[in-house]
């Protein structure tokens, strides 16, 4: 019983990371305001990190850092280190990436003095 | 069991307890004051409580353990002080189901005598 | 012993499940900000115990972490509501 | 088995708060929204066996993120506006 149900869970948690980024990337299409699409864009973010890193895990397995905990315990099976390795560089580069779209946000308010995309003539072409 | 084990279960059994009952107060509180009161006071007792009993059942961990009992005491109040104060300055001010306004909310008299200074200067 | 740990972490997900209602409902942002308070710590007490349920030490410092950083958020807020920042 | 129900509930907490500061018209309540799920997310890496992840998520998740936010929806308007 056990095993059907963590394989149950082995797929709830790949549909919640893929449900979360699609409700981002809907709010980053459907909404009009800047600061809203760059909120849904960091949900995004969010959802892909945990798809990232539930790829990764192994079923029983214990966290990859060599401590005191880890070297005495008779559990010696490992999840897979480099997807968090990845994830931990892209938490980072996320956070980058959203201070600049806000930089340019308040930018744009400034010169238009509107956040909606409609009224903004210089994103057409 | 031994002795440790059984003060650790007592406190993570009373810790546990006040957080369900922060949360309940969180819930079910009628004014935002209240709800400050019953989100921060109960919640950090509970934390503490819990904290303190995962270092009497593993006596190794009792100095990190001792490290998140101070910053969860320093740390929870300055931020309840803050969220109290910026909500009464925005006007919002406490209900009074009974008795007299002015006995109840006296600082309120404070602040208006302080905006009418402001206003004769 | 088992039977403690899983009581404890179900009240515990009771009373975030209670305060994420009163996130959805609360009538002011001040609400809100209480709500979200009250989820952190209750998730930094969840973080040192799930961690003594998983036997490793290393796994403590995010709740460290938690209750260093936690308060940060909140604060900004506030001062945000104030007018002063 | 409490595994099972703890990732459950997280995972429907995640969803509930995405949900939620996507539709939300006021700014600030979806800034919160994003604190939450990012508090969540941490506590899911927790138990999937990612310590250092969730330590970064909640340094960023939890402080920077909600600060740059509220600078940004100070120094523009709060609402979103529906006309």
């Amino acid at each position: 019983m056990d095993n059907a149900l963590f394989d149950l869970l082995d797929y709830a948690v790949y549909g919640t990371a893929i449900l979360v980024m699609l409700i981002g990337i809907y709010g980053a299409l459907a909404k009009k305001s800047l600061l809203k699409i760059v909120i849904g864009l960091s949900v995004s973010d969010s959802g892909l990190n945990m798809l990232i890193v539930a790829i990764g895990y192994l079923k029983g397995g214990t966290a990859p850092i060599f401590s005191p905990g880890y070297l005495d315990g008779t559990n010696k099976l490992m999840v897979d280190p480099v997807p968090q390795a990845l994830v931990l560089t892209a938490i980072v580069i996320g956070f980058g990436v959203t201070a600049v779209a806000l930089a340019l946000v308040i930018r744009l308010y400034r010169h238009h003095g509107t956040l909606n995309i409609d009224e903004i003539k210089n994103l057409k072409w | 069991m031994s002795a440790m084990e059984i003060i650790g279960a007592i406190l993570l059994l009373i810790g546990s307890a006040f957080l369900f009952l922060g949360g309940l107060g969180i819930y079910r509180m009628p004014d935002t004051y209240n709800r400050l009161q019953a989100g921060t006071k109960a919640t950090t007792l509970g934390a503490m409580s819990l904290i303190l009993g995962v270092g009497f059942l593993e006596p190794s961990w009792m100095i990190k353990t001792l490290i998140i009992i101070i910053f969860i005491a320093y740390s929870n109040p300055i931020s309840s002080h803050a969220l109290a104060r910026a909500n009464y300055k925005r006007k919002h001010f406490p209900l009074i189901l009974h008795g007299d306004v002015k006995e109840m909310d006296a600082y309120r008299e404070v602040t208006e005598k302080e905006e009418n200074k402001e206003e004769k200067k | 012993m088992t039977t403690i740990i899983y009581i404890a972490l179900i009240l515990m997900a009771f009373g975030m499940l209670l305060s994420f209602i009163r996130f959805v409902k609360g009538p002011n942002t001040a609400d809100r900000t209480v709500a979200l308070d009250t989820l952190t710590t209750i998730g930094t007490a969840a973080l040192v115990l799930l961690g003594y349920m998983f036997h490793r030490y290393i796994y403590v410092d995010v709740a460290l972490i938690y209750a260093v950083l936690g308060f940060i958020g909140v604060i900004v807020i506030a001062r945000y509501l104030e007018g002063a920042l | 088995m409490i595994y099972f129900i703890l990732i459950l509930f997280l995972m429907i907490l995640m969803i509930a708060a995405a949900i939620y500061s996507v539709y939300q018209k006021d700014l600030m309540y979806a800034t919160i929204g994003t604190g939450i799920v990012s508090l969540a997310l941490s506590i899911l890496f927790y138990l999937l066996q990612a310590p250092d992840v969730a330590l970064t998520e909640a340094a960023i998740g939890a402080a920077l993120t909600t600060i740059i936010f509220v600078i940004a929806i100070r120094n523009t308007i709060r609402y979103e506006g529906d006309d």
